[in-house]
């Protein structure tokens, strides 16, 4: 599902933050990136769903070569990947059901399915009752899984996630990871970029460990530290 | 593209005006400024314009006719003057009106003419409009060979000048409301473009959810076809009143200037602007929001 | 404050202005487009009072003298003229010399008054001008129990019009520039406004970090400021070299018209326009970023 | 230092994010709020550095009823408090260096301390080498770095943390919070909102639990969870 042979890349400033990276995630994976801060785990994300473009080598996802996408392609590839991005990225103008609908309304999903699914993904992401809220009346919490909510509300081949639990409690975190759990089952592909060692050590899903842009470790049933 | 889809652009602008009310009033004032200084630079030329033909519709031929001709000779040539072309409006002017016309245009002076009246030296003559002010040469060349007709005088000189006058008024005007329309067109959109600068982050996150570049499109373009809609609407109730009370002050304190009528314009003006309105706030929306929505 | 604190806000201006260089340009070019407008205005409507002045100039008072006055009595007369308060200029014309001029006057039908010359009808005469054109009626007025003077001309009803006329376009000429000044305050002020709009998030992260309101405004008004010195300073380099042009080009084709010269308004302008757009930069931007810094 | 009398805090939209609220934070203590995701962490937080005012009660910060301030004395309180932003409020048209020497420059400080205290206080975040860049290129851990940063820069008497190692990694962390057990040492009273068990649980310092905007506990010593 996602491929990548000798990827790096570099930023416009000069940084590296990725050096030859090879992996090759499968169809309905669970997968943890992890690594310090800094270590190139959003960079790695943002490949993906080609927020970014690789420098060198070749980023492959649902069949494509992100690098060779027409423009008009690029919506269409991107509904494919659900993202929880580490700033949330809501709309602020929008408020929290519209956020999500709006995952929907760019699908072009109908009015009774955008009323049914928004209410019950913002329930499974314990968001009911803020509906109404702007982005701006939330906890950094709510935030997070609202971003988290719109990333699903489609589902998607893939759900990536950059660190969908940095601002949540340990049991709301269990919760969300539950749900990415839940939906894993159901065959989606998901990608989880964390820092979380309990919850690492915990799943023992496969982990990708990643330091100043190089692959440390790829492991099945793995944990977030080598040495821990 | 479904209906209902464009149902929700247009439901999204609306209330992104809202939300972003102390924008869209910046922005919406802003358009209704620069209309409103078009609009009074643009009745300025057209009324301009409307003075300059007004006045070289007075521009005449006299054809000077031979002592002593009869009645019927007389008409006979105001027949054939009807029938030349380029001509509008024949009048003849015996030699006693002449007279009298000569001593009023003299004024004060008239009275030196007391002494002529009996031994009155004028000529009967036709005074001759053209439908083209223009052509007035070509005409009066044309009436040379007419029997009967002595002398053809039009003023070649002042009627030159004039026209150069008209002609530079004409140019001077066309070219400040080219010029204005120019500037207003850049201002609007670069208004509109400072709006979408604002909210250029959204448009990535858009991007990144899977919206195609029409879709995050639509509703920047309504919301800027709108935000220039609204801006028109203003500018064009703010000209028009104030155009209709100009030609009513105008009418009443100085006659002399003839305003072109209220009525003839209030339409074309109106929806003329709302259209600019329209079309201005779409296009500069959507010229701004093309460097975001790429890539 | 300190002066080296002075020197770090000038610098962050400059810097957010080469960063923001998107919404800096569309903003100096709004800045700019607007005062070119607000600069022909203000061309057109000193220039029309410049020729209403100058048509309004030429009007004068004719004092026509009784028949046989001697050389000496008539040179009398110029001098108590002369000491009349209120009176610019005296100039003797003698009845053939007024004839002569007559028939300039008339032009064509000017051999109608051929027959009259051995006896000329007409009186030696004054012509007068008045150090303030629309004086001349009190002026006139004086003249009337100057011996030897029999009768006091001046066309009062055209010197009326005329002067209603001038009113008027000078009244439509100011109120148009006062329209349009405000109107471009309006514009400018609301671009800036948008630019701090885009950026009023800045703003609140200041006040949490103890930034004194002051601390805050302070490169804000520098750099609109500048953005407002920088768009007039577009704007004069365009009106300056557009109105030497337009000079040069109208005292070739057109010496009828006789526009303000170029020199003595070069510097005024553009001074003037620099001092406006630093103002309403500074003005605009301080203005719009009151409601962010406060609370 | 920092006292609340029965503060509760309503929101505009109608939301009580904090209903009676009372404590005493005295000079130079260490205090953790915990509490799960919308608590009232944040607003707790917002109250002492008056971002937000009490809807009633009293806060009384540097012996300052916060209500009470006037409108020109707000930021030179302020400046006693550094802050640490959940959102991190970095100013996105400064680089790195400047958005931490901006902090110096609003207490006009000298070009030469400025030019000394900076590249200092970004090495102990562990930040040298980023001064350059802009807030957008950075990871989502480095942006809170040089928000932590900037907030002890000037050494204020309080530093107050919404969730200051949300996007770091455990090892990142412990030297953040390293740093912020130094920075208590010297004197500074210190306030850490956070979601991180293990690090409340290893310092034992005193606990503040809020839920549903309540405390529920107040425990010296404390760790992060009362079952746990
Ligand atoms: N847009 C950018 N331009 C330049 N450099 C960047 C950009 N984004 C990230 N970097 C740099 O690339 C490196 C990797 O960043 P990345 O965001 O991938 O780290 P990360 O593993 O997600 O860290 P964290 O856990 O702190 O979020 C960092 O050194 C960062 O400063
Ligand atoms: N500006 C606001 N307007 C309205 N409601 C708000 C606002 N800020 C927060 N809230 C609400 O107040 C409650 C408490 O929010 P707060 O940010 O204090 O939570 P928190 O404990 O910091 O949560 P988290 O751990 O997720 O950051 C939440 O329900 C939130 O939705
Ligand atoms: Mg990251
Ligand atoms: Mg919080």
């Amino acid at each position: 599902m996602i491929r990548m042979f000798g990827v790096s890349k570099i930023y416009r400033n000069g940084i590296k933050a990725l050096s030859d990276i090879n992996f090759h995630i499968k169809k309905g994976e669970f997968v943890f990136i992890v690594g310090p801060s800094g270590a190139g785990k959003s960079t790695l994300i943002k490949l993906i769903f080609r927020e970014e473009l690789p420098s060198s080598g070749q980023v492959i996802v649902a069949g494509r070569n992100v690098a060779r996408l027409r423009r008009k392609d690029l919506p269409f590839f991107r509904r494919k990947i659900g993202v929880v991005f580490q700033d949330f990225r809501l709309l602020p103008d929008k408020t929290v059901f519209e956020n999500v609908s709006f995952a929907m309304e760019v699908v072009e999903a109908s009015k009774s399915e955008i009323r049914r699914r928004v209410p019950e993904v913002l329930e499974l992401v314990g968001l009911r009752g803020k509906e109404k809220s702007m982005p701006s009346e939330l906890s950094g919490g709510e935030q997070q899984r609202v971003s988290l909510a719109r990333a699903i509300v489609n589902n998607p081949e893939i759900v990536v996630a950059d660190e969908p639990t940095g601002n949540l409690d340990p049991e709301t975190s269990w919760d969300i990871i539950k749900l990415l759990q839940q939906i894993n089952l159901r065959g989606t592909t998901v990608v989880v970029a964390t820092h979380e060692s309990s919850i690492v050590n915990m799943l023992r899903k496969r982990v990708i460990a990643i330091e100043k842009g190089r692959i440390v470790r790829d492991q099945q049933k793995g944990v977030y530290n080598y040495e821990s | 593209m479904r209906v209902r889809t464009f149902g929700y652009f247009f439901r999204q602008a609306v209330v992104s005006i809202l939300r972003n009310s102390l924008m869209s009033f910046a922005s919406v004032s802003s358009v209704a400024a620069v209309l409103i200084i078009l609009g009074m630079v643009l009745l300025l030329g057209l009324n301009v314009d409307y003075i300059a033909s007004d006045i070289e519709s007075q521009v005449e031929i006299t054809a000077y006719l031979a002592d002593g001709l009869d009645v019927k000779q007389v008409s006979e040539i105001g027949q054939k003057l009807i029938q030349v072309k380029g001509i509008k409006e024949v009048k003849f002017v015996s030699k006693d009106e002449a007279l009298k016309e000569f001593k009023k245009q003299l004024g004060d002076q008239g009275d030196l003419l007391e002494g002529i009246k009996e031994d009155n030296p004028l000529p009967d003559f036709y005074r001759i409009k053209t439908i083209n002010p223009s052509d007035i040469s070509e005409v009066a060349a044309e009436l040379d060979n007419i029997e009967g007709i002595v002398d053809i005088v039009y003023g070649k000189e002042v009627v030159d000048k004039l026209f150069k006058l008209t002609g530079w008024t004409r140019l001077i005007g066309l070219a400040t409301i080219t010029i204005f329309a120019f500037v207003s067109i850049f201002i609007i959109s670069n208004t509109i473009r400072l709006t979408v600068f604002a909210r250029r982050k959204e448009i990535g996150i858009m991007k990144y959810i899977g919206a195609t570049e029409w879709f995050i499109r639509w509703p920047f373009l309504i919301e800027g076809m709108l935000l220039g809609l609204i801006g028109a609407l203003i500018s064009v109730s703010v000209i028009n009143i104030s155009y209709y009370y100009l030609t009513k002050t105008v009418a009443q304190s100085l006659p002399v200037i003839k305003l072109i009528p209220f009525d003839s314009l209030l339409y074309k003006i109106t929806v003329g602007f709302m259209a600019i309105g329209a079309l201005l706030g779409a296009l500069g929306s959507g010229i701004s929001i093309r460097r975001f929505v790429k890539v």
